[in-house]
């Protein structure tokens, strides 16, 4: 098993955990955590595949600049919906989302 | 200018501009909405008349062909058979139209009213001069949604009603013919229109399937045509207002679907392959069994335009029951049908308009002795129901003279029974009428003082006349069958055009 | 609707459910995985060839900055659109101050004073190292950004009460910037966000700075503008018309 | 060489900026002169694209796969066009609706709406007028950027862009509502977006390369690409909200002021769907299996049907719209098993299910556009949206009814629509493939559709009942951007010859394209 | 250039009569023209050698208009009525203040009877037939009386029957006339047509009965005896006198008679004529009131005619002369049943005046013998004329008809007794509306010219009959003895009578006689009254137009919401969603 392999498993082992959290916690919080796990799941999948393909002990710097694109990313939209979820907590005193298509 | 690619054009737009514009204006501004009213219809006449002089004295045709899909083209054409369509329409708009502007007198929502009343006047005109299936889909569809507001107009709940039935069977019936066109351009390409029809070469490989197109096809058109058990929708928007229920009748809905079937079965189909393929005799036993059922029906209505819409559900048929035979006189009694039961009815329904507007008569019942006060309407509405009795020499006995001479020609003498049938049943339910509105005994609180009873007192003259010109046309169609420049003559060149001995 | 109560999490059967679709799913995503095999694929080659042309030597910057510095640009306005999309969630047009106004305490007085200029200076390392290391504006910013927000919980209330004007600019910087350097040089014939190769080191050092105060500008904003106003909020639960 | 592709992405972000930095009254302006000039741009790009074919650029100079390429072929240019006619709509729509409702009203019984009247203070606050134009330019550009890119990474930050501008917009007047519905429809965008990258992330590991053009050269087949395949399209699916999945898109769209919604209905969800149709087509081509493509066909019929059932049970006019937008997304995917690769790849109706499927996304654009446009003046002239009550109002409004009947004859695919036009070539291709079921689906939901857009004509179209004040009058531009979209998904539907050759550019298929043409 | 007048000849009754809807001046006018609308005819009907036939090209499908020798005589018997009529008219309504209506009525049935006479072609002949038919119907229910009424339907659903066998045969002959050919439709075309058709029995029979209704054939006959009566005087004057000759016309215009030998039908119309000429007799003389009398004289009356043109079926040789005999017996019926019906509406009048009394007793006594056929009256000439064509006739058939007819007009003349004892016995002293000189005068008129004109026709037209044939000494005899026995009879009747004067009539047959049973049968299928609500069927359709709204009410009322859509919407059911599909996308993307 090599080394690519062992972080790539994790990954998406990482992933599919993540995946399991969106749906069965309830709590905003966690959900939103568990979003920002599954970034960085792929984030450490990307890693890997950057240091799959070094060429000459250079690890590959696209999946590099692609993860630090990406955290940024992550963190923003990460940061905005817990603004989110703090003005909704203000406003409701829940800290799960309401169900319901917003019809009534 | 190029008049043959602009004149089809021209004649589109000389209601759909209209119809824009008056969406714009107000309900007060009466004088500039009729005005643009009359001048665009007028104009529309002018053209048509134009356009009629250009394909029959002179043999041309107009064309406009515009691209619309990467294989299909927006076809418009002016030929005898659009003509006659076009004809029957505009000058019908033009009347309808001044029709209109008496009944609709101060009523709310009159530019509603008038837009989607071009509207409609624009796709009928779209569905005659159609030069392809697909063309004739566009525009038969957009009748079926521009009519709804007028359906619906009064905007009570059962007008409403009436248009949730109306658009569901209307829409339906759409949805059957544009698979069956479909269905056929897969098998055939691009359709066109073509007198005797352009789909033969698939009668070896596709029989089957053109028997179920050719039935989808039907089934679509006879939605409008009001074919049993497709006509629910007709009684029931005839609780649009009269003018609406004249043009519906007359003119544009009801006449589509008819319009169509003659298409596809003479331009589409031809009727050798239709022949062939044996779809001409259950087309025929099923207009034959409309015919019969909506005379049958009528009998037992008593609201006026509800009996006045089952005789159309009836008269309507004969267009199709034209069709289907093979012969001639039979394709001139089915084509000249087009008109004349369009000048016929139209003038049935203004006058029912007038004796609804003019004396709050709704029902037979209410019609005793109505023909003392307003003898000029009713004797319009007379001319119109011995019309359709097909009484000579009005219109409808050139019709069913020719359907009959037809029927033999094509060796289906039964349907002589037919017609005699419903000539008999027409008069069962349309005699009574003129009796009651003639001899009848007027009511009282209709009527008032006795000192009155032979007092003249019409409707206004924009009502009056345009059921007079009509009843008058219709007369005229009848009287003059053998004019050259009658409906009939145009009857006959169309169906030289289709002619086909078997 | 079903009468749990609504606080708890989804019941037996939906974790369930999930559990065997997540595992299922990473059954798929092993197999994916396992296919993927060792061999390199990737464009590190290219990179190298290249990266002499870039202005900067680090091959993670010169591909955020140079190669493809349009998603960097792009990453920048996310940042960006997020702040604002914070601030905008309130109807001051300022940041609120820290409501609580204590002092902080000696100990952890002494630990800011400390830590903050500590801080500063590492963020601005990590902003001249990223030229030809890993570092970079990003971690820059997110350092001071940091920074700031640690000086804001120790009771220096006015952190962060930027004018609007400022706070709006100090929002766009990193982003204007590198909308006008580029959009400059394209009309002065370049091909969009190609750098000259004299000025292309200068250039990146410039958008790498606006991004740098940009994104500790924005962290700051994020997180006090992630607290609600009391005064913003629908008192009733009609849920108004939306 | 003016190179309008850049411009289309450069003009919203400048104005954008602007208007940001600016803030005030001057951000209207600034925001319309935005519209103004990128509605130009993007019609030089049609014209050059027309002229010229493929566009191709490379961003910094530097050739992909290394650095990122811009591309505007027929189906980038069509999406690019139709965000700048719809988007042009919106903002002069957008330029009175906002002015309706400035800020804290004095007059407390007006029309509207959020944030009026509450929270009056004494410092400078941030009006949700003020927002919208920076937050719409932003929106505007991210979808052209999204149009454009041709790199798979880059298409995620746009994608992401894209998300949180469309919930920056939705939160935009601070309603609970809204709130509620921005956060769910954030998180699951989000969602969405993780889905997605992690099929970046295989596919680049297998390919290494980022690029659209070099990925589809490739013709990758193997496990890892068809997870990626599948990973991307699930993610791409929950973002354009296809049944199941449509579980954010009703609060969402419909809890937004009316020029968002409309945004959103018409423009983001197509991105989405615009995205997937690129990547699946020539990027998974090879990888892709028929039962695949059923399945999603199966999940647009659902959507169709569901979707239109619940429009009609909906209490609400922009409930009902939003519910609409879940069905007609289901006509879009419908597109995937007919042009996919059921049958003969060789077959001519796989390129016509295409152009249909691509026709219906443009005229549902505009049709939706206006519908949500409509329902917007309804709302902030009655003071409330609700169906039941509308009664009579189709006197007060005439053509506000007017071009959502039109608009509802195009979601219908009446003709002579640009709704018929797409519907025609998808029923075409689905008679010419043999898969019949597809056309059933494709006429049932026409009528489903015509069922609620009749309702609310009917409601409208009724007799007159006292209403308790006079509505207010409606400024003649908002009226004339709902008639103007309206009347293009009409007009659309009539000389569809140019857009559907149009769309022929740069398109997959091409051998098919060829035998078209013979 | 003539054929043209043929068309305003009929152009000023119509445009008369459409003239009256209008009311006012154009009402008042109208009706004051209403004697002289008949005039253009009468002078078109003198007789010319040329046969003026013109050809139309334009009106209707291509009309034939012109006359032949015996159209003109039917011309110059009708156009002399209807003026009569007219004149008679004007006064007998003078106080109705329905005149217009009246007048509207006349005037377009006499557009149609002029038309149908001078119509060469099949359809212009059925249009201005079925304008004679439709028109006389507002004449029959002038009065609005009950009688009058019931007179009507039946008048009207018998017609309606009679328009449709009309236009069954009609078109099966024109089509047979010529395929393809849709102007051919001239008489002499159909005649030959009919023969060469493959429905030739078809339309011979269809034209039979349809024109058989009018002529009063048995047992088509009965609307007549209640219409004729019931219609003001001058109408059933016209009614009886002219319009019944309509449908004899149009047999003699459209049946292929003298063409072909057929057998067949000659023999079936011989026998119902006989039938008719004997049966109309009996029955009448049950009758109390003249008109109806006159009325069931009139069917008598026809079966002679219909008789001759039954001859000229069973062979054709005998059709030239039986022609002749035909129109000049149909002349000479038409004049003096004018004048008879005229003479009722003038016995109403005469009130307590008896000079004027015997005045009418005179001229009605003049008329009702001609009617009978005694010699040297324009009866005794039209029955030989008739028996010329009869013993040309078929081998056997003269033998009967030879003392066959003869007892027939002993019947007649018995029934004239019975007339003018019915009018001499009229209550005297009411006088119904004032207006004796105007109403005798007319009336005077017609009978003191049906003589001269029926005498001189043949010699005008130049028949191949002479006036002088009534004067041989062999037909002097002939029509002499039975008006002889009749007389007798009538003598002995007489005696009877004036014994037990209360008697009248032993047997009472009610007018219509055959319409008794079968209008009680037709009383089991009655149409729907109008109250009756009938159900309509079910819609499916509009039924699912209603539970499609109803799902949009529901909701609305919030009466039921919708469990399903709330459950989709959850996130976690959506979220299980999102991993379903996932995994479905991608694990059929892998093993599919």
């Amino acid at each position: 098993m090599s080394l690519f392999l062992i972080y790539a498993l994790a990954a998406v082992g990482l992933f599919a955990i993540c995946l399991h959290a969106i749906i069965t916690r309830s709590h905003l919080l966690r959900k939103i955590l568990a979003l920002n796990m599954m970034g960085s799941s792929v984030f450490l999948l990307l890693i890997a595949i950057a240091y799959r393909n070094s060429v000459e002990e250079t690890a590959d710097p696209v999946p590099h600049a692609m993860v630090l694109t990406g955290i940024v990313v992550a963190v923003s939209a990460t940061a905005f919906a817990l603004a989110l979820a703090r003005r909704y907590h203000a406003e409701t005193g829940e800290t799960e989302l309401s169900d319901g298509d917003g019809s009534t | 200018m190029d008049w043959g690619f602009w004149l089809p054009q021209i004649m589109l737009f000389s209601s759909l501009i209209p119809a824009l514009v008056i969406f714009l204006l107000r309900d007060e501004q009466f004088w500039p909405r009729t005005i643009l009213n009359l001048s665009a219809s007028g104009l529309k006449l002018i053209l048509a008349g134009f356009m009629a002089w250009g394909v029959l004295a002179e043999g041309r045709t107009y064309e406009a062909s515009l691209p619309f899909l990467h294989d299909q083209e927006l076809l418009l054409r002016v030929e005898p058979l659009s003509l006659m369509l076009v004809g029957l329409s505009s000058i019908l708009w033009f009347i309808t139209t001044i029709y209109a502007i008496g009944y609709l007198e101060n009523s709310p929502h009159r530019t509603r009213f008038f837009g989607f009343f071009s509207l409609c006047v624009t796709a009928t005109i779209g569905i005659a001069l159609a030069g392809n299936l697909i063309t004739f889909l566009i525009f038969y569809e957009m009748l079926s949604v521009v009519t709804y507001p007028l359906v619906v107009h009064r905007g009570t709940p059962e007008a409403l009603a009436a248009g949730r039935t109306y658009l569901l069977y209307t829409l339906g019936g759409g949805v059957l013919l544009l698979i069956g066109i479909i269905w056929l351009q897969v098998l055939a390409g691009p359709v066109e229109f073509v007198a005797g029809g352009t789909i033969q070469f698939l009668a070896d490989d596709h029989q089957a399937s053109l028997i179920v197109i050719f039935a989808l096809l039907i089934a679509g058109l006879g939605v409008k045509a009001a074919i049993v058990p497709l006509h629910r929708w007709l009684p029931e928007a005839m609780i649009a207002p009269a003018p609406v229920s004249a043009l519906l009748h007359a003119v544009a809905v009801v006449k589509a679907g008819a319009y169509g079937i003659v298409r596809v079965v003479y331009d589409v189909y031809g009727l050798e392959l239709s022949r062939d393929l044996g779809v001409l005799i259950p087309l025929a036993l099923i207009a034959s069994f409309t015919i019969i059922y909506g005379s049958v029906r009528a009998l037992t209505e008593f609201d006026l335009k509800r009996r006045l819409a089952y005789s159309t559900v009836s008269q309507v048929s004969y267009i199709a029951l034209g069709t289907a035979l093979i012969g001639p006189a039979a394709t001139v009694g089915a084509t000249v049908h087009l008109i004349h039961q369009g000048v016929m009815k139209i003038t049935l329904f203004f006058c029912a308009g007038v004796f609804a507007e003019a004396r709050h008569i709704h029902d037979i019942r209410e019609m005793s002795g109505v023909g003392r006060s307003m003898p000029l309407t009713m004797s319009a509405f007379t001319l119109g129901a011995f019309g359709m009795i097909g009484v000579p020499p009005l219109a409808g006995f050139v019709s069913k003279w020719h359907l009959g001479i037809g029927s033999l020609e094509s060796d289906q003498p039964w349907v002589i029974a037919i017609l005699i049938t419903s000539s008999i049943l027409n008069s069962a339910y349309f005699l009574p009428i003129v009796y009651k509105g003639w001899f009848g005994e007027p009511h009282e609180d209709i009527e008032g003082v006795e000192a009155e009873r032979f007092q003249i007192r019409e409707a206004p003259w924009s009502l009056l006349g345009p059921s007079l010109t009509t009843a008058g046309v219709s007369l005229l169609a009848g009287l003059l069958a053998a004019w050259i420049y009658s409906p009939l003559s145009l009857a006959e060149i169309v169906a030289n055009q289709r002619i086909f001995l078997p | 609707m079903d009468n749990r109560d609504p606080l708890s999490n989804p019941g037996y059967l939906v974790r369930i459910l999930s559990m065997v679709l997540s595992a299922g799913l990473l059954a798929v995503l092993i197999a994916a995985v396992v296919d993927l095999g060792d061999e390199p694929t990737g464009l590190t080659a290219r990179v190298m060839e290249q990266i002499d042309q870039s202005g900067v030597s680090h091959p993670p910057t010169a591909v955020l900055l140079n190669f493809r510095a349009y998603d960097t640009w792009l990453e920048v306005a996310v940042l960006l659109l997020a702040a604002w999309g914070a601030l905008a969630l309130r109807q001051a047009t300022r940041l609120p101050e820290q409501p609580q106004a204590t002092s902080a305490g000696p100990v952890l007085d002494w630990l800011v004073r400390l830590l903050v200029p500590l801080l500063i200076v590492t963020g601005v390392y990590l902003l001249w190292l990223g030229t030809n290391a890993p570092g970079g504006a990003f971690q820059a910013g997110a350092v001071i950004g940091a920074a700031l927000v640690l000086l804001r919980l120790s009771g220096y209330r006015s952190v962060g009460l930027l004018d609007a004007l400022w706070l709006r600019g100090s929002l766009l910087a990193g982003f204007a910037g590198f909308l006008l350097i580029a959009t400059v040089l394209f009309l002065a014939g370049w091909t969009f966000l190609e750098y000259p190769p004299d000025q292309a080191g200068l250039l990146i050092v410039i958008i790498e700075l606006l991004i740098t105060w940009t994104v500790a500008v924005s962290f700051v904003a994020l997180f006090v503008a992630a607290r609600p106003d009391p005064d913003d909020l629908n008192t009733e639960s009609e849920g108004g018309h939306g | 060489m003016i190179e309008a592709a850049i411009w289309v992405i450069l003009i919203p972000l400048i104005c954008g900026l602007a208007a940001f930095a600016i803030g005030g009254r001057t951000s209207r302006l600034l925001g319309l002169i935005g519209a103004g000039l990128t509605t130009i741009a993007a019609f030089l790009l049609v014209a050059e694209v027309w002229v010229n074919g493929v566009w191709e650029y490379s961003l910094g100079g530097w050739e992909a796969p290394l650095g990122i390429s811009l591309r505007a072929d027929g189906l980038s240019t069509f999406m690019i066009a139709m965000t700048a006619v719809v988007g042009l709509g919106i903002s002069l729509y957008a330029v009175r609706y906002f002015a309706l409702t400035p800020g804290p009203s004095p007059d407390p019984s007006a029309p509207l709406r959020t944030g009026a009247g509450r929270g009056e203070k004494s410092q400078a606050t941030w009006l949700p007028s003020e927002s919208y134009w920076p937050l719409w330019m932003l929106l505007w550009a991210s979808l052209n950027a999204l149009f454009l890119s041709s790199d798979i990474f880059n298409l995620y930050v746009g994608l992401e862009l894209l998300t949180l501008a469309s919930v920056a917009l939705i939160i935009l007047e601070r309603e609970r509502a809204s709130i509620i519905a921005g956060l769910r429809y954030l998180l699951a965008a989000f969602l969405g977006s993780m889905a997605y990258l992690l099929g970046v992330a295989l596919l680049y590991a297998e390919a290494g390369v980022l690029d659209l053009q070099l990925l589809a050269d490739a013709e990758l087949t193997g496990t890892a690409v068809q997870v990626a395949g599948g990973l991307m399209a699930v993610g791409l699916l929950l973002k354009a909200a296809l049944f199941p999945m449509h579980f954010w898109l009703p609060a969402a769209h419909s809890s937004a002021p009316a020029p968002v919604s409309a945004a959103l209905s018409a423009l983001v969800v197509k991105a989405a769907f615009y995205l997937l149709i690129r990547l699946w087509f020539e990027v998974f081509e090879p990888a892709s299996s028929i039962a695949v493509e059923q399945v999603i066909g199966v999940l647009g019929a659902t959507a169709i049907i569901l979707g239109s059932f619940q429009a009609i049970r909906q209490a609400r006019l922009k409930m009902m719209i939003a519910y609409s937008t879940v069905a007609q997304v289901g006509y879009l995917f419908v597109m995937i098993p007919l042009a996919g690769s059921f049958g003969d790849p060789q077959d001519v109706w796989r390129f016509e299910a295409w152009t249909g499927g691509l026709y219906h996304a443009l005229s549902h654009g505009f049709a939706k556009a206006s519908m949500f446009l409509a329902a917007g003046v309804i709302l902030s002239s009655l003071g409330h949206d609700r169906v039941w009550n509308l009664a009579g109002s189709a006197a007060r409004f005439p053509v506000i009814y007017l071009s959502f009947g039109i608009a509802g004859m195009s979601l219908m695919g009446l003709p002579p629509s640009a709704g018929f036009v797409g519907k025609w070539l998808m029923l075409t291709s689905a008679v010419e493939s043999a898969q019949w079921w597809w056309a059933v689906i494709l006429l049932v939901g026409g009528l489903l559709t015509a069922g609620y857009v009749a309702i609310v004509l009917s409601q409208a179209l009724q007799r007159d009942v006292e209403i308790d004040r006079e509505p207010d009058p409606i400024p003649r531009i908002m009226t004339l951007s709902v008639f103007g979209l309206a009347v293009l998904s009409m007009l659309l539907g009539l000389r569809a010859a140019e857009p559907l050759e149009f769309l022929e550019i740069g398109a997959p298929f091409q051998t098919l394209i060829t035998t078209v043409e013979e | 250039m003539i054929a043209h007048l043929w068309l305003v000849v009929l152009a000023i009754p119509l445009l008369l009569a459409l003239m009256i809807p209008f009311g006012g001046q154009a009402r008042r006018l109208a009706c004051n023209l209403l004697p002289f609308a008949a005039v253009p005819a009468l002078l078109a009907a003198i007789p010319r050698d040329t046969i003026d036939a013109g050809y139309f090209d334009w009106l209707l499908l291509g009309s034939w208009i012109g006359l032949d020798q015996t159209s003109q005589i039917f011309l110059l018997l009708t156009a002399t009525l209807w003026t009569v009529a007219g004149f008679y008219a004007r006064y007998y309504h003078m106080d109705d203040p329905e005149i217009h209506r009246f007048a509207f009525f006349f005037l377009l049935t006499m557009t149609g009877n002029l038309g149908l006479i001078v119509a060469m072609d099949v359809v212009t002949f059925y249009t201005t037939f079925a304008l004679m038919t439709f028109a006389a119907y507002g004449l029959v229910v002038h009065t609005r009386s009950a009688a009058a009424l019931r007179a009507g339907k039946v008048y009207i659903v018998m017609a309606v029957i009679g328009e449709g066998f009309l236009i069954v045969g009609l078109i099966a002959a024109a089509w047979s006339s010529e395929p393809f050919e849709l102007t051919t439709l001239h008489m002499e075309a159909i005649r030959q047509g009919i023969l060469d058709s493959p429905y030739s029995n078809l339309i011979i029979g269809c034209l039979l009965a349809g024109f058989g209704i009018k002529a009063g054939s048995i047992p088509l006959h009965i609307w007549l005896p209640l219409a004729h009566p019931v219609a003001p005087t001058a109408a059933s004057a016209v009614l009886s006198g002219a319009m019944i000759k309509a449908g004899l016309l149009g047999w003699i215009k459209f049946l292929p008679i003298g063409q072909t030998e057929l057998v067949g039908w000659g023999t079936l119309l011989v026998a119902l004529s006989l039938t008719a000429a004997f049966f109309g007799v009996l029955i009448g003389l049950t009758q109390d009131d003249p008109k109806t009398l006159l009325a069931y004289s009139s069917i008598s009356q026809m079966g002679f005619i219909a008789t001759v043109v039954a001859v000229g079926m069973a062979a054709p040789d005998a059709w030239e002369i039986a022609l002749i005999g035909c129109a000049l017996y149909a002349l000479h019926h038409g004049l003096i049943k004018g004048a008879l019906f005229l003479g009722v509406g003038v016995a109403h009048e005469v009130g307590h005046d008896r000079r004027r009394k015997r005045i009418l007793l005179a001229g009605l006594t003049l008329v009702a013998i001609s009617l009978a056929g005694a010699p040297l009256t324009t009866g005794a000439l039209a029955k030989s004329a008739l028996k010329e064509g009869v013993y040309i006739g078929p081998g056997g058939w003269s033998v009967w008809l030879d003392w066959l007819l003869p007892i027939a007009a002993i019947g007649t003349t018995v029934l004239m007794g019975r007339f003018l004892w019915l009018i001499w016995r009229h209550e005297m002293g009411h006088v119904e509306h004032g207006q004796f000189r105007g109403m005798a005068i007319p009336w005077g008129m017609l009978v003191l010219l049906a003589f001269p004109i029926a005498w001189l026709a043949p010699a005008w037209y130049g028949l191949d009959v002479s006036a002088a044939v009534a004067f041989e000494p062999a037909n002097l005899w002939t029509s002499t003895w039975p008006v002889l026995v009749g007389g007798g009879i009538l003598a002995v009747l007489w005696w009877q009578i004036a014994r037990t004067p209360r008697e009248i009539s032993p047997v009472r047959v009610p007018a219509g006689d055959l319409l008794v049973p079968l209008e009680w049968a037709l009383a089991r299928f009655r149409p729907p009254e109008p109250d009756e609500v009938v159900p309509r069927p079910p819609d499916p359709v509009a039924a699912l137009s209603a539970s499609w709204y109803g799902l949009f009410a529901e909701a609305q009322t919030g009466s039921r919401t919708s469990r399903f859509s709330d459950w989709l919407v959850r996130w976690d059911v959506a979220g299980l969603f999102f991993l379903a599909v996932g995994l479905a996308l991608v694990s059929l993307m892998v093993w599919w």
